[in-house]
């Protein structure tokens, strides 16, 4: 029965997963002044790419890299509870065994591009390899005094110490809360660090190879990996009481940065590292001086 | 006396009766000599300040049988004045002393002209085609080089003037949609 | 298969090979004043994610030998529309010994926008008729390519050497 | 006498060899498979764990005696080494090497089987001693120069360690590893220092490192797989006995001591990833990403508290199994290939596909990802750190562990992803020791992924008496006050989804195999020898962000040391003028400050 319940959340993520990036598209146009696509256009892009007849692939691992990407992001999405109501696998693990799950997908789909003989895309990996270096620091130590003050190191129970709204963790930590936005938008490689996969500077990176159902299965890889990083930024900060409240402040959370998405520029890769180890790195230490101090 | 004349005077004690010099209009100098006299005028007007060889150009005269070059110099410091120095080679006997000792920009002038009508450069180091990859016809900008010809034998196409000219008498038609 | 066939009419990714002056009529199609995202047509980085090739103006031996390479690399089912009257018969270089007459002798072309530069709209008219014609089922001009491989490489082969060029398929 | 009869045995074993290879190639895989049973009949049959053995000596006598603890990290060394032979079988070396190798081997056995000070540093020195002699007989770069820079290190730290044994002698009177009583906190850390520092030098901590990127690129390459997998086990033991034997006071009561262990350890552990994605060759990119991984280990240990230490002590597992699976890989890769330079390989994995395996495991097990043994290690030091509370130290750490996905994946695309050269048109498959090598060595690397309460059943044994905390684990599952984690969930929801999405690839669309020249480059043709294997500069970009902490290195920090000594030494020199009237001189001048210093009391 618990299984039968895991698949159905897993689809239904899947579902939002598209229907943000639908909407996504739809916002950067009208932002844009101009009309967009249709909000089902994801759904279209994935069908188109999964009825494609012959794509190319350039090795055994090529093939599996998208392959283990979704999957890796899928269990990784089990680990995540959607909001209170939602049982999912949160029971099994805590916050370092979602942190190092959240890695195999990336990693998958750098071992799939590695494969092909293609420069721009191990550039493409190169620079997210080392964006991480950025923005996973500020993320982890944004999140630490939320679990600290809460003495637990599950998800589940941060969720749970959250009731309504004045004793949300992002009210109690505002700063942390704001590193951890700006790390969220490396995380979701939204511009300003979109350089791994920059479509004008290295034909859009790590996918440049891939066509037709290998694109299809990394389509559906980043609608899942939305649902998953704004799910751990709105359950640690504002520890969602059901699932309408989580899709809801996931989908804030994500049209913020996909509005700052639409008007920023992209900053070159070294900038983009240093940045984040000036003025969030000084949030984030600032929001731990204030567990220490307020403890 | 205007900066051209200067020139003019300064060519013609230099060359005396081996080569015509001339004005052709405001600013323009030009300066007819034979085909060994060439590289010498270069560098000697280099020296006087012609910094720039800024093209070769060339002639097909046909009926003729000559191919004509022109080496355009150019200098700042002469008012905006240009010459010309033009000669005459035989069709397809004759080639020529390569001028990249004095000009190196003249490198690529010169691949040119030999891919367009096939003048042959000597000391030059990459004669080979230019523009024109896999290029398998005659040099093309050759006067007895047949456009049309060529063009319907390899890209399969018969050539439209006369039928563009044949349906000139006739009234526009209405097309209909089918 | 009816559901494959409307998402790959309403979801058509182009990859614009901007060979001649057509490319500079692509940005307005894009942009706010036209925009082709309307109908699902959207730009793209590599011609291994694209479903349309955007053949923009005239093509000489050189970049149809690119042009050539890019084409087989699209995965299929692969569409071209051919911009402008240089891809018809030559257009203005109806006689130049140097630009291919007739696209259709080397890659098979599903559609032709006529135009010395067709506008916009014309551009936008392209795409919602391709839609039809793959909704229709009649958009596999590509299968053609498949079958008539070696008439194909024939024609290539007058212009180029294609054993050297031809991408090993 | 049955313990100790381990390096009898193993010398016994060093002469064999060394006949064999003398006389004839066969006899020489004959004689190593010969040692490879013989250890593993010996361990199996002969060990006896727990009886204290004495040897006289003429004037001191040493005593062995082989504890749980002793016992846990032998059974390391004994599997390091058998594998490692594994894998030596297809290496032409000199005679003398096979008999340094197996001395090397019976003396880190003996010392992880000490009972006091003295023994534990006299088979310490005498493994450093073997050690050296095989580094001498190194594969590649100036080999003499890097063993002595090895020995110098040992020895140095060696003596450090005379004095504090001296030290602890004058205190507690016995040289056993019981605590320091009477001696002032101050004087008891600084015996602390003395005593580990031997230790430090051994698993390369921060300062003390320099000597192993290059032992590393020198030694033989089934060598660094003993090397790294097993001798640095008997640093991380040498600690380990400090920390639970003879200093457990010290570390209880006193504050800073763990504290500042523990961000050494932090320190080591960051600038070892650093260096190791910077740098352009596999053997030093391993040895980098080793002495990184020690860092954890030290922070464990360091900690002091009943999670970090067993964290730490099962972390030092982890290094041994997917250390051990990259060392042989790598090695096997080397023996097809003949370079060891990631600039000048790629696209492998066609040749090579179960060393790619090998090695694919083996940096998932070093980042620490869950289904593999890297992570319970790891996922127990941070609910340490953040129960210990302080959090600075865990961003340091998880700053330390991206590293590691940076440098594993330059390691796995430089060698086998990417463009295969025209010259590795023709490599084969590694041979067959090295196989079997990585296969053992990937049984462990899963087994103890899963089901890591086996392994802590066995640490839980030697940590109760000193921490008396309860249980922490299950077979499957970890579980500490603040969270949770089980092992096999993980496990099978990756498996399972693996299989869901691989389902919906094989439905979809057919592929072809494209050549190896049919990328996108924007339609222009590429023929063989187009340098498209992105491996010069990898992460060339990094070093502007990085920019001047790259260029800290710990050389220049040790030629600092070295021009002070050099300045002292000049001076004193010029002390000695040989003149007779300058020693008049200095005779006055001593009277004047004696006369002063008395102050006319005379």
């Amino acid at each position: 029965m618990k299984i039968l319940l895991l698949l159905g959340y897993w689809i239904l993520v899947i579902i939002m997963g598209l229907l943000y990036m639908g909407i996504a598209r739809k916002v950067t146009a009208r932002i844009q002044n101009r009309y967009g696509p249709p909000f089902y256009q994801a759904f279209l892009d994935v069908l188109k790419l999964f009825s494609k007849r012959e794509t190319a692939s350039h090795g055994v691992m090529h093939s599996l890299g998208p392959v283990i990407a979704f999957a890796g992001i899928s269990t990784t999405l089990l680990f995540l509870p959607l909001g209170k109501g939602a049982p999912v696998l949160h029971f099994q693990g805590d916050l370092f065994v979602f942190l190092y799950l959240i890695v195999i997908g990336p990693l998958g789909m750098a071992l799939g591009a590695g494969e092909s003989n293609n420069p721009n895309a191990t550039i493409g990996i190169a620079r997210a390899l080392s964006l991480m270096l950025g923005y996973e620091i500020i993320l982890f130590m944004a999140t630490l005094p939320v679990f600290v003050h809460f003495k637990t190191a599950s998800i589940y129970e941060v969720i749970l110490n959250q009731g309504a709204f004045p004793n949300w963790a992002g009210i109690k930590f505002p700063l942390s809360m704001l590193g951890g936005l700006i790390a969220l938008q490396g995380l979701l490689g939204e511009k300003p660090f979109d350089q791994p996969i920059a479509p004008h500077e290295i034909a859009s990176g790590p996918t440049v190879e891939y066509g037709g159902k290998y694109l299809g299965l990394l389509q559906l890889w980043h609608a899942v990996a939305i649902i998953v990083e704004t799910g751990l930024f709105i359950d640690v900060f504002f520890g969602p009481q059901n699932i309408l409240w989580f899709f809801l402040g996931t989908f804030i959370v994500f049209m913020l940065s996909v509005v700052i998405n639409a008007v920023m520029p992209r900053f070159r890769i070294e900038q983009a590292i240093r940045f984040y180890w000036g003025v969030p790195l000084l949030l984030v230490v600032l929001g731990i001086l204030q567990y220490y101090l307020w403890r | 006396m205007k900066m051209e004349e200067k020139v003019v005077e300064e060519l013609k004690n230099i060359l005396g009766n081996l080569g015509e010099v001339w004005i052709q209009r405001e600013k323009r100098v030009y300066a007819k000599v034979p085909k060994n006299l060439v590289l010498p005028l270069l560098a000697f007007l280099k020296d006087k300040g012609f910094h720039q060889l800024t093209a070769i150009t060339c002639v097909d005269w046909l009926k003729k049988g000559k191919f004509e070059l022109i080496y355009n110099l150019f200098s700042l410091n002469y008012e905006g004045v240009h010459v010309f120095i033009k000669t005459e080679l035989e069709r397809d006997k004759e080639t020529m002393p390569s001028a990249i000792e004095i000009f190196p920009m003249a490198f690529d002038y010169e691949r040119e002209i030999h891919e367009m009508f096939g003048i042959v450069f000597e000391g030059h180091p990459r004669l080979d085609n230019f523009i024109l990859e896999d290029w398998d016809g005659p040099p093309p900008m050759r006067k007895d080089f047949d456009t049309a010809k060529y063009v319907e034998e390899k890209y399969g196409v018969k050539d439209y003037a006369e039928e563009l000219w044949r349906r000139r008498e006739q009234p526009y038609r209405e097309e209909k949609d089918e | 298969m009816g559901l494959f066939k409307i998402s790959q009419g309403r979801s058509l990714w182009m990859v614009h090979f901007c060979t001649g002056c057509g490319a500079v009529e692509m940005p307005p199609t894009m942009t706010s004043r036209f925009d082709m995202e309307r109908f699902g047509v959207a730009p793209m980085a590599t011609p291994r994610q694209a479903d349309v090739l955007l053949i923009t103006g005239y093509l000489t031996v050189k970049t149809l030998k690119r042009v050539i390479m890019v084409y087989e690399q699209m995965p299929t089912p692969k569409y071209v529309i051919g911009f402008g009257s240089c891809t018809v018969n030559g257009g203005i270089y109806w006689d130049s010994y140097n630009v291919i007459k007739n696209l259709e002798l080397y890659i098979p072309v599903d559609l032709y926008i006529f135009g010395c530069m067709p506008r916009p709209e014309s551009i936008i008219d392209a795409f919602l008729k391709l839609r039809k014609m793959i909704e229709e089922g009649k958009a596999n001009k590509w299968k053609d390519y498949i079958e008539r491989y070696d008439w194909y490489k024939q024609n290539q082969a007058k212009l180029f050497d294609v054993n050297k060029w031809r991408v090993q398929k | 006498m049955y313990n100790i009869s381990l390096a009898l045995l193993s010398i016994l074993l060093g002469a064999l060899v060394f006949f064999g290879t003398l006389s004839h190639k066969a006899l020489r895989i004959a004689s190593l498979v010969v040692g490879i049973l013989s250890i593993l009949a010996f361990t199996f049959l002969y060990l006896k764990p727990g009886s204290l053995e004495i040897v006289k000596l003429g004037v001191f006598a040493m005593s062995f005696n082989l504890t749980e603890v002793s016992q846990f990290f032998l059974w390391i060394i004994i599997a390091s080494f058998i594998l490692s032979l594994f894998s030596l079988l297809h290496e032409e070396r000199s005679a003398f090497f096979y008999l340094y190798y197996f001395l090397a081997f019976g003396f880190a056995a003996l010392t992880v089987m000490a009972n006091d000070l003295l023994t534990l540093y006299m088979n310490f020195e005498l493994m450093s001693l073997s050690v050296f002699a095989i580094l001498l007989l190194g594969v590649r770069g100036n080999t003499k120069e890097i063993a002595f820079k090895y020995m110098i290190y040992s020895l140095v730290g060696a003596y450090f360690y005379l004095g504090g044994l001296f030290l602890k002698f004058r205190y507690s009177g016995n040289i056993g590893f019981g605590p320091i009583v009477g001696a002032s906190t101050l004087t008891q850390i600084g015996i602390f220092v003395l005593l580990a520092l031997p230790f430090l030098v051994k698993i390369a901590t921060m300062p003390f490192h320099n000597w192993a990127p290059d032992a590393y690129y020198s030694a033989s390459d089934s060598f660094t797989v003993f090397f790294s997998a097993g001798l640095s086990k008997v640093g991380v033991y040498g600690l380990a006995i400090l920390i639970l034997k003879t200093f457990t006071e010290l570390f209880k009561n006193n504050i800073y001591l763990p504290e500042v262990v523990a961000w050494i350890g932090g320190i080591t552990a960051l600038l070892g990833g650093i260096y190791a994605f910077m740098s352009d060759d596999a053997k030093k990119l391993l040895a980098y990403s080793s002495i990184s991984q020690l860092g954890y280990v030290l922070v464990g240990l360091g900690l002091f508290t009943p999670y970090s230490f067993s964290a730490g002590i099962f972390h030092s597992v982890a290094h041994f199994v997917f250390e051990g699976v990259l060392f042989v890989t790598v090695a096997a890769v080397i023996h097809r290939v003949g370079t060891s330079d990631l600039r000048k390989m790629g696209g492998l994995i066609k040749k090579m596909p179960i060393s790619f395996i090998g090695l694919l495991f083996g940096i998932i097990a070093g980042s620490g990802i869950p289904p593999t043994v890297g992570f319970p290690g790891k996922w127990l030091l941070y609910e340490a750190i953040i129960m210990k509370g302080d959090l600075f130290l865990v961003s340091l750490i998880f700053f330390a562990s991206i590293t590691a996905f940076l440098y594993s994946y330059k390691l796995v695309h430089s060698i086998f992803l990417g463009k295969l050269h025209k010259e590795h048109r023709n490599v084969k498959e590694a041979p067959l020791g090295y196989i079997i090598a990585t296969i053992l060595f990937l049984v462990p690397l899963i087994v103890f992924g899963v089901f890591p309460g086996a392994l802590f059943e066995r640490i839980y044994t030697f940590t109760k008496p000193v921490f008396n905390h309860d249980a922490f684990f299950t077979l499957n599952s970890l579980k500490t006050q603040i969270g949770f984690a089980k092992m096999t969930v993980a496990g099978i929801t990756l498996i399972s989804m693996f299989v869901i999405s691989f389902i919906l690839y094989l439905v979809s669309g057919k592929s072809y195999r494209a050549k190896q020249e049919d990328n996108y480059t924007a339609g222009e043709w590429v023929d063989e020898d187009f340098a498209s294997h992105y491996a010069q500069e990898f992460y060339g970009f990094m070093r502007k962000a990085f920019g001047k902490l790259l260029d800290l290195s710990a050389e220049k920090f040790w030629n600092g040391v070295l021009s002070i000594f050099k300045a002292v030494a000049e001076m004193t020199r010029r002390v000695y003028t040989g003149d007779v009237r300058d020693y008049a001189l200095y005779l006055i001048f001593f009277l004047i400050v004696l006369v002063f210093l008395v102050g006319g009391r005379l």
